[in-house]
Formats: structure tokens, C-alpha cells, sequence
């Protein structure tokens, strides 16, 4: 059941020109927060800009006795809010709603978790990192980035015995190219009585191509999709995804029957934001 | 003790704040938020007879302190309505308005039979002024025959208090309150959402899947308190207001310009929780002021100091 | 080079951005914040043949996103804008655009003859739309014979160009611009302001001394680009679009939809300085696009894709 | 000629649960600033709130080497706008336009200057004292509030050999009452030939007052009025006032023809807010 708070800024780390991570003094959510599930938050007082912004939790924040004190975001800045967010400062209180959506389900140590990010896609897998971890089940990330500046906490990763694999558009850090060239080979080489599921966040292009890689490879795939959303709770349509239901394809209202989907099941050609 | 209720026609309220339509789902999606049974109604999301997909997205734009929404009006329509949604609305005890847009006339005569049948249903709203569909709706809510029409209509055939909920889209909204009223309406609701564009002007294309979409939300809550002015002049009939609500201040405006009850949709998006703020804020005010019953704010606008200042100019 | 020239019938603007009447006082107040002569044009404050008073204050109300106002078109009058206000207009090098009001057909005539007389005036702008004011003005602008009689009067009696400014008080904005059209009109401007009005819920009397006013503002952005829009489909003559606008995105929005020049109001009261930015803004959009002439981004908007996507649901 | 700048909020000093004063980092305002005028302050970003607030300029801010650096204001928290300043964080930018309007005409040491405030209508008076202290014109401050813990700078004026004369409604400081009851006492007791120029800003009812005070006592009263204003440039006519103009009154608008106006040129009884 999501809760209202207003969450008071702790930190505003810049981790570069473009992103930040905004850590937010909320108990109360950060205790039910699940892998995957999001927040809605409140850029400004007043009606400009009006509406909330969906955020991925990307971290849960502890004291010193692992007790939950907060959330953090993973921001990067491409508009109003964004940039809002970027320039919080701490002290001030951003209304933080949530936790919202359905969560990733980590796979147990039976399996693998394969987690698969492009820029800032890379927000939901902090904290399925740590559930796999928790399960002891193997994990790899496969992390994209355009420049080797716009990878982070790749040591945060490596620290839960996550493999990480890298890319750069630039050829600055990692293999040179997408994220999903270094995918596929690994898919290809991976032996069919290996039990891998695949997490995938970031560009809708690029998750289509690596649902087209899971089709051809025949691995399971969950995507975490990122639609406009104007309230994160069902009440205003606007989030909808193309998705196979009973034969045809009906548009689905991605905050409450996702974020989470499995990838066989959205429409990719059909997808757009 | 401050008393909240309000009538609308036949239909008593325990209080004036009601869900507007298309912004509260079908109101089971709020009901872990918010006790459906402390709100003055519920108006669901606009039904037709069939099941509708709607528009793709983008559905939804933000503008400056307002939105534009071109959802198409997806639905599970009113058979799936009445047996999967209105059962748990009745449960937990919600004022059911159920809010129904025909592409005919015999589309909302239908409509309203089945409706009229079903246990639960509180009251019909008419949803005859939706900007976002090609046919059918706005174009009975733009002319005032279409307006008579379907509403003496729907009358014929249901017990149900009928509510039509005019477009702001017209010159003059009071005549189609009128209009409502000579056709046997139990109440008007207004405004629904101004008829709006955005444009990215990086790819010049519109904004919405739908190029024209309904704009709602605090800017447009001063024509929106303007016309459900005019309107209480014009007709006996209560008037539901609406348009940009978000606080209780807005609520107060509204009825103090001339409406019986409002809804709130936005801020419903902005606030999940700002039903409790808004019931507590009418309260506070009453109390301050030491009014009783909030039924005695309705229409009170003072406009005679402010008619001298007039004139000695 | 970019080219930021454009053509109002007869009347060629060295650019699209013109200051909007009532905002922008005469001119003469921001001469020494912005040189007048690098504006595409500026429409004075509305001007009726003798001096008015205007409404007592509080003549304006800030609102979500934009403000209320009702200053009753407070006003020196014809003879002594002519005589105090257009020889420095003139000596500055302004593109004077004299926005004119009458209550009565024989008012807007002697007003245009007047004008058509003196030296300086570049174009007359007839306010037939102001909701401030009891009689004539808007009640002109509200009706379709209204606006014909008004623009073939004026029409008869100038050579200079006349625009029409139209009211977005009503159900079909494109039907006024086609009148205007027939009527002889160079151009249409749109829109005035929105009818409205704000309550101050403690006192429950209306924020404004005239009971309503107009909202201007980015508040009303969405709705004024939509009828620029449908008055591009609906006539040949140019239209002057308005509404909100307060950056280069704003601007470009409104001429993309189909305005070939725009005009400015209320930001020019956050931002007396907003004139230099706004030229840069076209300016830099033209380059990085490299679009040569600002002229042809005029009426521009792609609709296929989204025609496409919207059958395709 | 007044210009805009992004000026810095270089401090936020809280005087009370009500007042404070937010210093800006404004030069070339600070530069041409004269007593009596004021500025055009955005409170935020975005357009809600939409437009700007006027601010008399209450202090002159100066470097060790006295060079003007900034400008200070003195803001009572009223409503939405001045709930944002009262919150100012320094660092942030307001857009401040100015210098703004009709500034005071400090008399010159063959006359007295008597400064009478009502609350936040002690603003424009620091630097109209400064003003006529460099004159060394005679000065005293006639200076009313509700309660003790709503007068400030008290030590300011005096510092500057202002005399002071304090009342507060509630009688915990100063004299208990009004204003207008010492100043009248004073006015009575003032000799014919002694040349007295009133300078009055404070609530438009308290002004009304003083007013008829300088007409009954023969004195010249100049008031600062406080309209709400759109512009503060001309452009939108919000701000009239009720002046005699030839014979008859007219609109004038206080921000180009004011704030500064001579009280008998008022029409008292039909100026309102
Ligand atoms: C479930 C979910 C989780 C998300 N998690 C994160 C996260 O952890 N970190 C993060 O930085 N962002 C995340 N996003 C995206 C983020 O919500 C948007 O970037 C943000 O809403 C843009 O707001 P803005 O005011 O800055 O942009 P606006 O000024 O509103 O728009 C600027 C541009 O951003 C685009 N945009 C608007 N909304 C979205 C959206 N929902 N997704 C992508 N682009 C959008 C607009 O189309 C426009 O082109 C998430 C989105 C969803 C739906
Ligand atoms: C020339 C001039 C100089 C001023 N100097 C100062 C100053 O030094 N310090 C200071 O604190 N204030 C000053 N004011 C008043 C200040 O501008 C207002 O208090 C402010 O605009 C209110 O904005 P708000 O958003 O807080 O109030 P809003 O939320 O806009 O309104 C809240 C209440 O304040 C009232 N209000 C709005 N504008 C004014 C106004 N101009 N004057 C009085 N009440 C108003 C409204 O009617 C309403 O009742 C000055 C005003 C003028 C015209
Ligand atoms: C996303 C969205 C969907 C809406 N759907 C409907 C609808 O189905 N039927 C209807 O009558 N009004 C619909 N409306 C209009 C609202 O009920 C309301 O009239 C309008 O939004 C103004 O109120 P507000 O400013 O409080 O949102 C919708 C509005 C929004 C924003
Ligand atoms: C204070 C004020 C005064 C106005 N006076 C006039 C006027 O005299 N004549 C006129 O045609 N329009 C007048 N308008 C309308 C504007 O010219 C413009 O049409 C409207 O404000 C929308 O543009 P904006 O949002 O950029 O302000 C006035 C607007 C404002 C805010
Ligand atoms: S965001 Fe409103 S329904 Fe999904
Ligand atoms: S504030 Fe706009 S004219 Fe004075």
C-alpha cells in the first residue's frame, strides 16, 4: 500500500554533468520497497511544473544498524523536473509517493540473473543486485553507457560479486559499441541447461532489441518499461503499453500492471512513448 | 458540528466533494488510498456501451500548471463495468456516478437502461462534451438541440438523477444549462476539459498521438469558477463545478460562486491523498467563519461593494 | 543568414514579434528598456476616441500559470495619442499597431478614419473582443454579423491593414476568422483573453473590482495555440497568433500551428527584457534546423504520424 | 534606467516568524538605487507563481571599500511570494529588476525630515535616513508595530542620529497605541517656522491618516503607496491611484508616476487595494 511523504533532501551527489543521485529521508517506503518498483515525486512547490515524476528506487538507505531510513534516486537530467532534481538541495522536502508497480521476482541461486542496462536504465538493478545477492544466486550486469563517464557504480556491482560487463558508444571504457553485442556472444556461448533470466531497463529500442535477442536465444526476459505517467497509481491512462492479452493485444496501464513485464508479452513494433 | 451534505436533485450527499470522471479509474484502483465511502461520490471513468482501446500514447502532456489529456476514452465497458467494478464499488460503500458517453442517441438510451438496472448506480452523468473523440459526444455537447436531445432522452428511460457535463467549448454555457434544465436534468456539471494542442517544436509534431487533447488542471480554474457562475444565475437546477480544484481554498470558490458539489481530477494525480485536505479544509473554514452547514455557502458571492466600485468609476 | 522577415498583407515586418496591446502600455514607457525598433511591431494599448477612466483597482489577479485582469481599457483617447504618444513612436522607428475599441459601428469608423489620417500608424488592430468592457467590444466580437459589419465599415473608410482581434470566448473561433475574411480583413490576431473571474473565499467577494476579468498567461497557452491552428485550415489571410507566449519554444509553437507573426502580453510583464531573448531563441532554432527564412516554418506541423498512429488504435 | 539581473541570495537573515531580510548580490542595481525606490523580485522559477513582487530597497549593501555591492529587503511574509523569500536559500538566484519608480526628495539641513512607518513600511526609510543624514538634515522616525518583536533596526536609525519615537498596539514597546497619537502631539507642539517634511509609508488606512494630519497641522506629507502592481513599469496600469490632476482627479500609476506621491494630491477616500 504506497504512502505520501515528504521526504526531506539528505544528499545531492553529482555524478556528472548530466546525473545525480538525490538520497530522500523516507522509512516508511523505503521498508516496503521491492527491486523494481518506483516513486513519484513532486519537483516543485506550486502548479509549474504540475505533475509528479516516475523514479525507479535505486537504492534503499540503512543506518548503521541496517535499519531502512530512506531511498535514493538515480537521476538524469533531460528536462524541467529532472533538472529540478538535479539542483535539489538538501534540506528541502520533495513529496515522495510510493512504493509503486510491480517489482522484478529475482530468480533463485537455481538460476542466473542477467541484468542488462543502458544509461540510466541502470537505476532498478542496485537493488535486484542485492536480492540475488541475498538468494546467493550467480548475477551479471551487462552495462551500457555512451562514454565512459556515463557508467556508475560499476564497483558498487562488482562489491556483490556481480560480473560486470561494459560498454561505451565512444569506446572510452569497455567493449567499444551496444551493450547488446557482448550480450549476444554470451548468450550464444551460454549452455542450454543454464537457467537464465534476463533484467532489462533502458531506451525503448534498446529493449526491444535485446527482447528480440531473448526470443532468438529462447531465454526468458523481463523488461522494466518507462512510459509518460501522470499519476503512477491507474487513475489516468496515460501510461499504457501494447501488450498480449488473451489473443490480441490491448493497451495496459504499465504503473500498476508494470513497470515490470515479461518482454514475450509487449508489443514491441507497437511501443512508443 | 459543521454539516458537509449537500443535495443534488433527489440525491443526498454526505459531503460536496466528488471524484471526477477519468480521473480516478474506476475507483476500486484508489480504494487501498482512500475510503471510497468518506467521498461525496465517485463519477467513474466514461463508459460506452462496448469495450474501447483508446489512443497510443502520448496520452498525456503537462503544460504550465495544466495538462492536456487525449486518452481516447479506453474502457472495459458497461457490461464488464457492472459485473467486475461495480460490485466492489458497492462493498465498499462509494456513491457510484457513472459517467456515459453514447457515439448515438440510442447509444446513451442504452446506456442508461442497463444502467438503470444495475444495483449500485447512484446517478447518470452524461458525458456529451469529451474532446477526444471523433464522433458522437461533444457534438451533442456544442449544439443546443443535441444537448435537449440526448438528455430528454435519457430521461425517459431512467429514475436515475441525469447530470449532463457541458463543454466549456461554447460561447455561451449558461444557454446549455438551460437547456439541460427544460429537458428534465436533475443537476449540470461543468467544465469539462478546453479543447488544446502542444507541439515539439524539435519535430513539429503534436505532442499527443491525437493532435488535440483536453486541457485540465489550475490553469483553467478561473473560467472554470466564471462559468459555473454563470450557470447559477441561468438555472434552479444544482450545479457540480469543477476545473483545476487542488486545495481547499479552490473547492470553496467554487461553491461560493455557485455550485452544490465539485469534483476534482488533476489533483488526483498530483495528490492521491488530497481527499482527507480537502474534506478537512471545508471543515476548518466552516468553523472559522462559524458557518453550519456548507449548503448555506452555495451562490453566496458578495458582488455589491464590488458593483459601487463600478459604477463610481 | 537567417531571414526573420514576414508579410502581413500589405505590411512586411522585419520580424514576427510584436508587442501585445494593453501590455505594453504605448511604447513609449519601455524605450529605454527595449529599442522599439527591432520589434516586428507594437500594438498599443486599445484606444477609444475619447479618454477613459477605466475600472478601480484591484483591476488585476494572478492565477495559476497566469493572471485575471480588468482594467477597463483606461485610456487617453485617440486625439492625444495622436498628439503626446506616435510623433516619438515615429521618432523611434516603431511599427506602430494602434489597437482600437468602440462601443458603438459608427466609433470603430470614426476611429479608423482618424488614424488612417495621421502619420505613423502601420496597421490598426480593431479590439472587437475585450471582455472588460459592458458594452460593444466583445459583443461585436461574439456575433458573426457583428464582426462582418464592424471589419466591412472600417474596411470602406482605410487603406491601412486591417486585423481583426478575435474573442476565443467562442464555440468555433474559424468561423470568425472566415467573416473577418469575407469582410475584407488583412489579417486576424487571437486570441484576447479568456472570460473569468477569481473569489477571495474569506471576504467571498471577487478578487477583481469588475467581478470578472480576462486571463492572459501561459496559462492558456494549449487552448490559443489549438484555434491558431483551426483558423490556419480555415482562411488564406495571415493570422497573428497569441497566448502565453514567454520563449522562443513558445513562439516557434505558435507559428508552427499556422501564426504567421505572434505577439506577446503578459511575459512582458515578468520580463521587460524577454524581446532581445526571444529574437535569439528564433534566431539560433533557424540555425541549428538551418531553416533560411523564419517564414517558412509558418503553418508547418506534421500531422501525418500522429493521423497514422491514431487509425492505427 | 532600470535594469534585470540574476542576483544571488547572499544571506537570509530571519528578524522574526513574520520578517526577514534577504540581501542580494546586485551591483549595478545598488549603484543607481535611490531612497524611496524599489525592485521587482521573482520568487521563483517556472511560471507559479507568475509575476514578480515589488520590494523597496531597504538596504544598500557595501564593500569594506564602500563600494555599493548589492541590495537588501525588508519582507514580511503576506502570501505565496513572500513565503518564498521568506525561505530563501542563499546561492539560489532571484531575477531582480530595478531601480524602480519615483525616489523620496530627502529636504536638505534648513528643513527636518520625519519619517513616519507602519510595519514593513519601515523599508524605504534606512536609506532616505542615510539620505538625510550626509545632508545632516535634523531627522526622526516615527515608527509603529503591532508588538515589540515586530520593530527592527531601531539601533540602525539611532546610529545615524535619527530621533526615534516607537509604539506598538499591545504597548510592549514604546508607546501604547498608534502612530498617529505621538506624531500628532509632536505636529501640535512644532513651532510654524520650522520646515517639516513628513515621509509616511505603511498601511494605506494609516497613511489616509497622516495625511489628514499634515493637512490639519499644515505640514507637506510625501507618502510611498503600496499597490499591487504587474509590471512596475508602465505597461499594464494595475497599480493607479486616485490623483488630483488639473482640477480633477484621475488613474495615475504608481510605479512610473509613484510609488513617491504628495499625500495631498491623494484621493484618499477612494484609494484602495
Ligand atoms: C517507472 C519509471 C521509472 C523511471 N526511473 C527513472 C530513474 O530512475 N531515473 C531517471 O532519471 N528517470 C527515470 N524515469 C524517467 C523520468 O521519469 C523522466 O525522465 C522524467 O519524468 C522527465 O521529466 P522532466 O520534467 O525532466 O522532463 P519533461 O520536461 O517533462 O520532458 C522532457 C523530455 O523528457 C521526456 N520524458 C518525459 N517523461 C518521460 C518518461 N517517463 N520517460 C522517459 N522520458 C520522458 C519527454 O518526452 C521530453 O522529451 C523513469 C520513468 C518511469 C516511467
Ligand atoms: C512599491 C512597493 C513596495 C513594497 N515594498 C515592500 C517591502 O519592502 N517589503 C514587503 O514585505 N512588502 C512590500 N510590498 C508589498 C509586497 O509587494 C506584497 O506584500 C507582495 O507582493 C505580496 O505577494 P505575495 O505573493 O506574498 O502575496 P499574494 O499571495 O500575491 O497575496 C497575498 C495577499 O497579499 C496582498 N497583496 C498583494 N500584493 C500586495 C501589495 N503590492 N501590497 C500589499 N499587499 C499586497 C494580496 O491582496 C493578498 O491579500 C511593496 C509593494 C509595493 C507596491
Ligand atoms: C486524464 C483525464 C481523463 C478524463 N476522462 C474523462 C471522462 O472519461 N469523462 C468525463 O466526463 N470527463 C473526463 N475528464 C474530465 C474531468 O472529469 C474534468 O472534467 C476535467 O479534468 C476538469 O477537472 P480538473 O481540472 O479537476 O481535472 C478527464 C480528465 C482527464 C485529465
Ligand atoms: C493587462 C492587460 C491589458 C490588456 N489590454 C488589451 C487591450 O487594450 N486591447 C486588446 O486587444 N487586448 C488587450 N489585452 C489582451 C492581450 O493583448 C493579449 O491578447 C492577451 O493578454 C493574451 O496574450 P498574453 O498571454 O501574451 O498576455 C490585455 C491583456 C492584459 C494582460
Ligand atoms: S500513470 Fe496514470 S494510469 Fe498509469
Ligand atoms: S505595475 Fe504595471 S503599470 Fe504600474
Amino acid at each position: 500500500m504506497p504512502i505520501d511523504v515528504d521526504a526531506a533532501v539528505i544528499a545531492n551527489t553529482r555524478l556528472s554533468d548530466e546525473y545525480n543521485v538525490v538520497a530522500l529521508d523516507a522509512p516508511a517506503i523505503a521498508r516496503d520497497a521491492l527491486p523494481g518498483q518506483f516513486v513519484m515525486l513532486k519537483a516543485s512547490p506550486g502548479t509549474d511544473p504540475l505533475l509528479r515524476r516516475p523514479f525507479s528506487i535505486f537504492e534503499i538507505l540503512r543506518d548503521a544498524a541496517g535499519r531502512p531510513t530512506g531511498v535514493s534516486i538515480l537521476n538524469k537530467r533531460v528536462g524541467v523536473g529532472t533538472r529540478l532534481f538535479f539542483d535539489a538541495v538538501p534540506g528541502a522536502t520533495v513529496p515522495c509517493l510510493g512504493p509503486l508497480g510491480r517489482p522484478f521476482e529475482p530468480v533463485d541461486r537455481s538460476g542466473e540473473g542477467w541484468m542488462v542496462a543502458g544509461g540510466v536504465g541502470l537505476a532498478p538493478f542496485a537493488t535486484l543486485a542485492e536480492a540475488l545477492a541475498t538468494r546467493r544466486t550467480p548475477a551479471t550486469l551487462f552495462y551500457g553507457g555512451r562514454r565512459s563517464a556515463d557508467l556508475f557504480y560499476v564497483e558498487f556491482f562488482e562489491r556483490l560479486g556481480v560480473g560486470v560487463v561494459l560498454t561505451t558508444e565512444d569506446g572510452s571504457r569497455g567493449e567499444h559499441g551496444r551493450v547488446t553485442a557482448p550480450l549476444e556472444r554470451a548468450l550464444k556461448a551460454a549452455a542450454a541447461d543454464r537457467s537464465i533470466t534476463l533484467y532489462v531497463c533502458g531506451p525503448t529500442p534498446m529493449m526491444a532489441a535485446v527482447a528480440s535477442l531473448a526470443r532468438r536465444y529462447d531465454r526468458r526476459a523481463v523488461v522494466s518499461l518507462e512510459q509518460v505517467m501522470g499519476c503512477g497509481l491507474g487513475g489516468c491512462y496515460s501510461c499504457v503499453v501494447p501488450v498480449q492479452t488473451d489473443g490480441s493485444a490491448h493497451f495496459v496501464r504499465s504503473c500498476i500492471d508494470g513497470p515490470v513485464f515479461d518482454s514475450s508479452l509487449i508489443v514491441w513494433e507497437d511501443l512508443r512513448h | 458540528m459543521t454539516d458537509l451534505a449537500v443535495q443534488i436533485g433527489p440525491l443526498k450527499l454526505a459531503n460536496p466533494i466528488i471524484a471526477a470522471s477519468g480521473c480516478f479509474g474506476y475507483g476500486v484502483e484508489y480504494a487501498d488510498v482512500v475510503d471510497l465511502s468518506t467521498l461525496g461520490g465517485v463519477a467513474v471513468k466514461g463508459l460506452f456501451l462496448e469495450a474501447r482501446e483508446g489512443h497510443p500514447p502520448p496520452r498525456i502532456v503537462e503544460t504550465p500548471s495544466g495538462m492536456l489529456n487525449a486518452i481516447g476514452l479506453q474502457g472495459i465497458g458497461v457490461h464488464r463495468f457492472i459485473r467486475e467494478k461495480l460490485p466492489e464499488l458497492r462493498d465498499r460503500r462509494a456513491v457510484v456516478i457513472v459517467n456515459i458517453c453514447g457515439t448515438t442517441l440510442d447509444e446513451y438510451v442504452e446506456l442508461a437502461r442497463i444502467l438503470s438496472d444495475a444495483e449500485g448506480v447512484a446517478a447518470l452523468e452524461l458525458n456529451i462534451s469529451c474532446p477526444n473523440i471523433k464522433e458522437g459526444g461533444i457534438t451533442f455537447g456544442c449544439s443546443l438541440t443535441g444537448t435537449l436531445d440526448v438528455v430528454s432522452a435519457v430521461r425517459k428511460v431512467t429514475r436515475l438523477p441525469v447530470i449532463p457535463k457541458l463543454t466549456p467549448n461554447v460561447t455561451d454555457v449558461a444557454s446549455f444549462a438551460r437547456a439541460a434544465e427544460e429537458s428534465g436534468a436533475d443537476a449540470v456539471s461543468l467544465v469539462n476539459t478546453f479543447l488544446a494542442m502542444a507541439i515539439d517544436v524539435e519535430t513539429r509534431r503534436p505532442k499527443l498521438s491525437n493532435i488535440v487533447g483536453g486541457l485540465s488542471g489550475p490553469a483553467i480554474r478561473p473560467i472554470a469558477v466564471r462559468m459555473v457562475y454563470e450557470c447559477r444565475q441561468a438555472v434552479k437546477i444544482p450545479v457540480i463545478g469543477m476545473g483545476g480544484i487542488a486545495t481547499p481554498t479552490d473547492a470553496l470558490e467554487f461553491m461560493i460562486a455557485g455550485a452544490t458539489a465539485v469534483q476534482v481530477g488533476t489533483a488526483n494525480f498530483v495528490d492521491p491523498f488530497v481527499w482527507s485536505k480537502l474534506l478537512d479544509g471545508l471543515r476548518d473554514y466552516l468553523t472559522r467563519h462559524n458557518i453550519g452547514r456548507v449548503a448555506d455557502l452555495i451562490g453566496t458571492l458578495d458582488t455589491r461593494a464590488r458593483e459601487q466600485a463600478w459604477i463610481s468609476s
